[in-house]
């Protein structure tokens, strides 16, 4: 009568329920379950039911192992736990049996029944009826092998700030290839742009430098800097990534860096970029002295050669010739086995709260302006200086948490400004001996050393306000001091308003995801969070990994996160990639979904409904095709087939249909007669 | 303004809905709604403050004379002609509460009758028996928050 | 033993998020009704509607489904087709005479035990509500001679 | 194109120059405003000082007389800022609170009267001017630029903020004013207070707080070299001007800043007499302003942008906020 | 002259487009005569329910039976003809999963009554109302009683094959008559019973001419709200609601050919239970929303879903009957 076991008729099914001490056959009559089994499934294929006091025990798992030699049994249910708990405990019984792993079927009537079930009789009676859904459903199971895929040893790391360096080194010093892509001209990241580093002040490019040219000479790391990713296909162990290197107009295999262009190129460019806007750079540039690789790349937006087709000082100075203002875009292909996603974050855009007069009033600055200010390679050669670049501020206000924590724009903390802040308050009182006034809504300094570094800054006699600045405007307007800059707050200590002249202020803005974080998650495979930074597979227990097999992120791109962080986490995520490498080769699950080219229409439905872009289109026979390593057997394209031609091993129509049958087979309540299933 | 809106809201919390009542901050809220566009946390400040003097008033906390006198005095001539009388709400709120300024306070309203900008008698509309039926109603109907 | 009605209710999970959320309610040991009865599929987007229609077919009073939460799906979106696909068959099968409430979408991470057993016993109580749906005596009624007043029972 | 019109009580009395010049430039903007029947007062801030429920059915009334007199034309207009948050408010919060909406029906019911939430759609007229008519279609009506005179924008509260119905990009830094100043062919003045508080109903009640408060706009529209401030608010305008002489004497200054109503400087600038469009009725004058008025002198254009000095560094770069097509 | 087998043809509750379909096949009509006797046909001859009783079990070898069971009558029919013949097959839409007639079923046979006896369309003054019983001066007169639920012919007896589509295509029948022929003639061996005859593998999308891309689909329309409609492009994308996708191909995808989307009348392809199902799940899967609210918003334009996804099956779906009387293989 059942629809959907048509074919394979007569099984010999055994059925094996677990007491689990008293966790089951305290609420559970496990005897009763069996019984009915044995004589209410015997149509189904039923020839042994037993029940036995712990099944996972080596003598429960023998007792299997027995009956399926002696009974000649083909199929079998475990009436027990989770099969998150122990599904491979049972396969691995009936492997040792000599049965196919995925022939052995599990009821979870712990977790599902006894442990949430009051009524002890309706508990026995879902129990039997999971029991029969199981056979029901294993009747329809075909014996599997799980899916063997390779995988190529070298790794792509995507971002050259210290996440992305430290998991290209690590991976490197295990003695695997590593394709370490970079947008911008040098690696380095936001780590380079810092002048120093919290709690310890230590000079960032003094502890940075040393591992950026580590990186750039390491026999296993090939750079490509001024190079993107523009498309990835593949899977765990096997990607093909398409990376575009950009044309730099300078032959890299001719230049020595001495930098003679830089000097000789007329043209003087606002650096957006590298010094956040604050200082110039040339048209043809390295992005600061210690940039690695050290060869220079040409703007070309911003070069009078190629708005005039005059100029090529930088051509005529260059003694090796190395100047290639004919130079083109290139494409590579890279075969890698797994990739790294440490490409890092965003900042906040000021301009968004025009009350804080940023792009308005000349001396209100952003963080990573400041950060360019106090470094002693930047634009101010580290002075602490007015935007006239030469008055020293007296006073400077510091506010905290601009754009975080604020529905408004992100509801995130940071993580990092506190912090970033309390160093500058230190700094500007090292250097200027100014007044300085930090703005903050909490104080978040939870890691090691930080809130030490918190009391040393209280003690330097930093004022700290706790309140959230309502708008900064120019003194000018009023009988305070013209030129200085008014900090408008309520102090919500002593719960006044206060307004507060500064002749600085720093913005401490928030960290947001890469503006085109969605678009490369989407290229990646990979999700993002509402805020959209990448998910990892878990928060806590799976921090570098994601939902996509071989793609594991590091660093911001996950969140805001410290130095320390970021490298923990660089070293984390080369850790599992070597891991998988060391493997050689991998066995999925074979849940994976198949197409029949006969019943296929080519109605293309399917086609962009996978995630994974498993699915395409064969544009000969006009029939869409899965590729198996790709699938991840979530079987929704099973599920979107109008044609019925898609099949989902382990998820099946048949088996899944036959469970509903089987579940339906067993009325809820004795007492409560219910039409059986047809 | 004797609290400033947070502790006021960390009282309500706390429960000291007496002292939140006495207190003058709402009645200094003069509804210019920046709170409401810039809090982090998007709650509707000034709606709240309303809600607060509507039920301090409800509940007779009355303590802030000159607030609560004009805010009584406006309503007064609305339920009785349906329009706002400012020359006969200035007289009258001044004569409770003369300005410190009194000559000055006089001279801008003789300024401001000679340029025209001041009735002497109310406006009136048709539906004022109408007007009151529905006010009635509505303080049968009121909750304050 | 007591004449309430015990609805008979399939549920759906996702091996990810819901069914793991179904063991978490196990191992806190909260207890919900034992009315629901759970199939397991990968992912909320394995849903089939045929499956439901089966379920309701075959004497099922509700039907639940459960997902991983909208943007936290293991397999990144696929939770959203199951979301468009339940309410389209809402809107299919009422015309049908079936009511939309006997089936429902439910979001339940992994974390979310309680959460789940809470919305179980929830469901439970609205079909109570609704009564039996007793499918098949409506589809299949006896072809016995029907006099008209007979006719106005049948339904849909 | 046809709209309901809700005057408010200001407009009637202190504030008569703005209906005028409204009356006097809308026939050239192609508005038709015809007023409310039987409005009543909004309650400005202090009905709902002492009630909710009714203070919303006070305002709901005139909803529902808007509903009631609509034909054809859906949009009730408000000129006073009060009045049209108040509307707007009330009118939003019976769309989405079913209780207060039930019970304001409730209340309007004893007078025979409801209100559909949803019907009638509550807009400022300078959001009607710069978002649904445009400031370049104003600018080509403009018959007598205003060159020369230096504008300040003076928005005040209301208008932006709380913005129920989000007709402004941004509250914190609006252009409207801005864009209309500049279509009059008027020099824009950068004025940061333009969004401040004037003190609203402050003068009654704590005097000291309210002058300072006017001080701080009158003495930032001055420093800002402004000839003249524009608003769009009766209560700001009345507060600016009226007790500017009190302000003074307070803090012993000798401040002389008029403010207008920006539907007199538009009609200014459409040619109109200044007779025509109220000019007069202001307490501190604005004929010395005005005589600047077609004084062909091209002032140069004020702005917040500073060339980077040799030495200086550069500002970060502002995306234009308006102008670009006026 | 050696007995030719007997042919025998009827119409339950049907259209009669179904007969007209097999005169269709035109001159292969004279096979038919030549290898068969037709011994019962009411729309091609005179004949009498009272012959066909008198026959012996199984004296007909082929009984094509087209339309579905609404009543009493119909159901007999099924019965007697059933027993009478060899081989009994379900043929064109009604017969097989109800069609049109099926979509009654969305209504209570009272409701069927009152709009039949008493909406305005209706001339019907006194309210009169059929009576399945009245006495008269010369006795009891009857009608068929009229069933209050519309099933396909397998519902109610065993059929052996199944001739979908409304009607089925004249080439698929003759194709259909010549394997008949050849395995009278001993050519052939008969297909395994409940085989689909003339139906192809896949879906109509197989056979449909129109070019098809990845499918976003962010609105739905109909084919009468359309401008114009692109010639060579998939309806589907064009955000018309095309059965094609879920139906049984065999039909040359006429309608979508023509411009016009698959109303479905050749039922769910080969191992598919319910073909509304699929098409909830396919077409719901490309909406190109992921908010519940604008999900609301775009399937609003989906008009009347249930008819447009059952217009042919509803009798036959996985619900109505509570049984996959669509069970294929």
């Amino acid at each position: 009568m059942t629809s959907s076991s048509g074919k394979n008729g007569n099984h010999r099914v055994g059925v094996y329920v677990c007491h689990c001490g008293s966790n089951i056959a305290g609420v559970v009559n496990v005897f009763e379950v069996a019984k009915w089994a044995q004589e209410n499934l015997a149509d189904q294929g039923v020839v042994v039911a037993k029940e036995y006091k712990f099944m996972c025990s080596s003598l429960g798992q023998k007792l299997i192992e027995e009956d399926i030699q002696k009974e000649k049994l083909d199929r079998v249910v475990v009436a027990a736990c989770s099969p998150h708990l122990h599904e491979k405990t049972f396969r691995g019984a009936a492997a040792r049996a000599g049965l196919n792993p995925y022939l052995c079927e599990m009821a979870s009537v712990r977790e599902q029944v006894s442990w949430v079930t009051e009524d002890k009789q309706m508990a026995t009676e879902k129990a039997k009826a999971m029991v029969s859904a199981a056979v029901a459903r294993v009747r329809q199971h075909e014996p599997l092998d799980p899916i063997r895929v390779p995988i190529n040893s070298s790794t792509l790391v995507v971002g050259g700030g210290i996440a992305g360096i430290q998991a290209s080194l690590e991976i490197a010093n295990s003695g695997f290839h590593v394709y370490l892509v970079e947008r911008e001209p040098s690696i380095g990241g936001h780590m380079a742009q810092f002048d120093k580093t919290f709690p310890t002040l230590d000079c960032a490019a003094c502890i940075l430098t040393p591992r950026m040219s580590e990186a750039g000479m390491h026999p296993n790391i090939e750079l490509l800097t001024w190079s993107e990713v523009e498309n990835v296909e593949g899977y765990l162990g096997n990607y093909t990534v398409t990376v575009r290197k950009k044309a730099r107009y300078v032959d890299v295999s001719l230049c020595t860096g001495c930098g003679i262009c830089q000097q000789k190129c007329p043209r003087k460019v606002i650096d957006e970029t590298f010094d956040a806007g604050i200082g110039y750079r040339k048209a043809i540039y390295t992005p600061f002295e210690q940039a690695v690789p050290k060869f220079p790349v040409l703007d070309r937006d911003n070069c009078t050669y190629f708005e005039k087709g005059t100029c090529r000082a930088c051509e005529k100075f260059c003694a090796p010739g190395a100047i290639k203002l004919d130079d083109q875009d290139e494409i590579v292909q890279l075969n890698v086995g797994n990739v790294i996603l440490a490409t890092g974050y965003d900042t906040f855009d000021a301009r968004r709260i025009p009350r804080y007069g940023y792009g308005k009033l000349p001396n209100v600055f952003t963080s990573i302006e400041f950060e360019r200010m106090c470094n002693a390679a930047g634009p101010t050669n580290g002075a602490i200086v007015l935007r006239d670049g030469k008055t020293p501020p007296k006073s400077v206000g510091i506010i905290h948490c601009v754009g975080s924590r604020d529905h408004k724009y992100n509801s995130y903390c940071s993580a990092i400004c506190c912090m970033q802040s309390l160093k500058f308050a230190h700094m500007v009182k090292e250097r200027t001996g100014a007044d300085v006034f930090n703005f903050y809504i909490d104080m978040r300094t939870a890691a090691k050393d930080y809130d030490e570094f918190y009391q040393k800054v209280l003690e330097e006699g930093t004022n700290l306000i706790r309140g959230k600045v309502a708008e900064v405007t120019d003194g000018g307007l009023f009988d305070e001091k013209p030129g200085q800059l008014i900090m408008q707050v309520e102090d919500t200590l002593i719960g006044k308003q206060r307004r507060i002249p500064v002749d600085m202020v720093i913005l401490a803005i928030a960290l947001e995801p890469r503006h085109d974080a969605t678009a490369v998650a989407h290229q990646f495979g990979i999700s993002c969070s509402t805020n959209g930074w990448f998910t990892e597979k878990h928060p806590k227990l799976d921090p570098v990994a994601t939902m996509t097999d071989g793609i594991f992120i590091a660093g911001c791109a996950s969140g805001p996160k410290d130095i320390p962080s970021s490298v923990a986490q660089g070293s984390a995520a080369a850790a599992r990639v070597v891991s998988y490498i060391q493997q050689k080769e991998l066995s999925l699950e074979p849940v994976r979904a198949s197409i029949n080219a006969e019943q296929c229409s080519g109605c293309r439905i399917c086609n962009n409904l996978c995630p994974f872009n498993a699915i395409s289109f064969d544009e000969v026979n006009l029939v869409s095709e899965v590729h198996q390593a790709l699938c991840q057997g979530c079987g929704t394209c099973v599920a979107a087939c109008p044609a019925g031609a898609i099949t989902g091993t382990g998820f099946t129509n048949e088996q899944v249909l036959a469970q509903i049958e089987g579940l339906l087979r067993v009325p809820v309540h004795l007492e409560t007669a219910h039409p059986v299933a047809v | 303004m004797d609290h400033t809106p947070r502790r006021l809201f960390a009282l309500i919390k706390a429960g000291e809905m007496e002292e939140v009542l006495q207190s003058n901050t709402p009645w200094y809220c003069v509804s210019c709604y920046f709170c409401m566009i810039r809090c982090p946390q998007e709650i509707h400040i000034t709606d709240l403050m309303y809600g607060l003097k509507t039920l301090a008033y409800q509940r007779g906390y009355t303590h802030n004379n000159k607030a609560t006198h004009l805010s009584t005095t406006f309503a007064g001539y609305i339920e009785r002609y349906g329009r706002a009388f400012e020359l006969g709400i200035a007289a009258r709120h001044y004569l409770r509460h003369p300005p410190k300024d009194l000559l000055g306070t006089g001279r801008m309203g003789t300024a401001m009758i000679l340029k025209g900008r001041l009735k002497f008698l109310p406006e009136r509309i048709k539906g004022t028996t109408q007007l009151n039926k529905i006010l009635t109603r509505a303080k049968e109907l009121e909750t304050a928050l | 033993m007591q004449e309430r009605f015990e609805p008979m209710i399939i549920g759906f999970t996702c091996n990810w998020c819901s069914y793991r959320a179904a063991d978490m309610a196990g191992t806190g040991r909260v207890k919900y009704p034992a009315n629901v009865r759970l199939v397991r599929l990968m992912c909320s987007g394995r849903l089939d509607p045929t499956f439901v229609m089966k379920a309701l077919a075959g004497g099922a009073d509700g039907v639940l489904i459960t997902g991983c939460h909208p943007g936290e799906c293991h397999y990144i979106e696929q939770n959203y087709k199951a979301l468009r696909r339940v309410t389209l068959l809402k809107r299919v099968l009422e015309p049908m005479g079936i009511d939309p409430r006997r089936v429902k979408l439910v979001w339940a991470s992994a974390a979310e035990g309680v959460h789940l057993a809470q919305e179980i016993t929830k469901f439970v109580e609205e079909i109570r509500e609704l009564g039996a749906l007793n499918w098949q005596l409506r589809t299949r009624v006896p072809d016995m001679a029907v006099s008209m007043h007979q006719l106005e029972e049948v339904a849909p | 194109m046809k709209y309901l019109f809700y005057p408010g009580c200001s407009l009637h009395s202190t504030s008569s120059a703005y209906l005028d010049s409204l009356h006097a430039i809308e026939g050239k903007l192609g508005f038709e405003l015809s007023e409310v029947e039987d409005w009543n007062c909004c309650g400005a801030n202090e009905y709902i000082a002492l009630h909710r429920i009714p203070s919303y059915a006070l305002i709901a009334r005139n909803l529902a007389l808007a509903e009631e007199q609509q034909n054809g034309a859906q949009t009730l207009v408000a000129a006073c800022s009060a009045c049209y948050v108040n509307l707007a408010r009330t009118a939003k919060y019976m769309g989405t609170d079913k209780e207060l909406n039930a019970r304001v029906n409730d209340a309007l019911g004893a007078g025979g009267m409801h209100y559909t939430a949803g019907s009638v759609e509550v807009r400022h007229i300078l959001d009607l001017m710069c978002n649904k008519l445009g400031a370049c279609k104003i600018k080509k009506m403009v018959e007598r630029p205003l060159s020369g005179l230096r504008v300040a924008p003076y928005y005040g509260c209301m208008v932006l903020r709380p913005d129920p119905d989000n007709r402004w990009r941004d509250p914190e830094s609006p252009t409207a004013l801005e864009e209309l100043i500049l279509a009059t062919g008027a020099d824009l003045v950068d004025f940061p207070l333009r969004t401040h508080c004037c003190s609203g109903h402050m003068p009654q009640i704590t005097t000291e707080t309210s002058l300072d408060l006017i001080r701080r706009l009158v003495e930032g529209a001055v420093k800002s070299g402004a000839d003249l401030l524009i608003t769009t608010c009766p209560l700001c305008q009345l507060n600016i001007d009226g007790y500017q002489a009190q302000m003074n004497k307070f803090f012993g200054t000798s401040y002389s800043m008029p403010i207008i109503f920006f539907t007199q400087l538009i009609g200014l600038a459409f040619g109109l007499s200044p007779k025509a469009v109220g000019i007069g009725k202001e307490i501190v004058s604005a004929a010395p302003a005005l005589a600047r008025i077609g004084v062909k002198e091209e002032a140069a254009p004020v702005t917040s942008r500073r060339p980077p000095k040799d030495t200086g560094l550069p500002m970060p770069r502002m995306p234009k906020a308006y102008g670009d097509e006026l | 002259m050696t007995q030719k087998p007997k042919f025998a043809m009827y119409w339950a509750a049907s259209c009669g487009g179904c007969e007209i379909a097999v005169l269709n096949i035109h001159e292969k009509i004279l096979d038919v005569d030549k290898n068969f006797e037709v011994v019962f046909w009411p729309v091609a001859m005179d004949a009498k329910y009272k012959d066909v009783e008198q026959m012996q079990d199984g004296e007909i070898l082929l009984t094509l039976f087209n339309g579905s069971i609404r009543n009493q009558e119909n159901e007999h029919m099924a019965q007697l003809l059933r027993r009478k013949s060899k081989l009994l097959v379900a043929f064109g839409s009604c017969a097989n999963e109800g069609c049109i007639p099926g979509l009654a079923n969305l209504s209570t046979a009272a409701q069927i009554f009152d709009t039949a006896y008493s909406t305005p369309s209706t001339d019907n003054p006194q309210g009169i109302r059929p009576q399945f019983q009245v006495q008269v001066a010369e006795g009891t007169l009857t009608i068929p009683v009229f069933n209050p639920v519309l099933r396909p012919l397998a519902q109610v007896v065993d059929v052996d094959y199944y001739i979908p589509g409304c009607p089925p295509e004249s080439h698929q029948i003759a194709a259909v008559i010549d394997v008949v022929i050849a395995v009278l003639e001993g050519k052939a061996e008969l297909p395994p019973k409940g085989s689909f005859l003339g139906v192809g593998d896949s879906t109509v999308c197989d056979e449909c001419p129109r070019t098809r891309n990845e499918k976003q689909v962010r609105q739905f329309t109909r084919i009468q709200e359309m401008k114009e409609i692109d010639p060579n492009l998939c309806l589907l994308e064009q955000g018309l609601v095309c059965n094609g996708p879920a139906t049984a191909s065999g039909c040359g995808a006429l309608c979508p050919a023509a411009g016009a989307t698959c109303a479905g009348c050749y039922g769910p392809p080969l191992g598919v239970l319910d073909a509304g199902a699929r098409m909830i799940s396919s077409l719901a899967s490309i909406v190109d929303e992921h908010d519940p609210r604008k999900i609301d918003i775009t399937l609003d334009d989906l008009v009347d879903p249930t008819g447009v996804f059952y217009r042919f099956g509803l009798a036959g779906s996985l619900l109505q009957t509570g049984k996959a009387s669509w069970n294929k293989n």
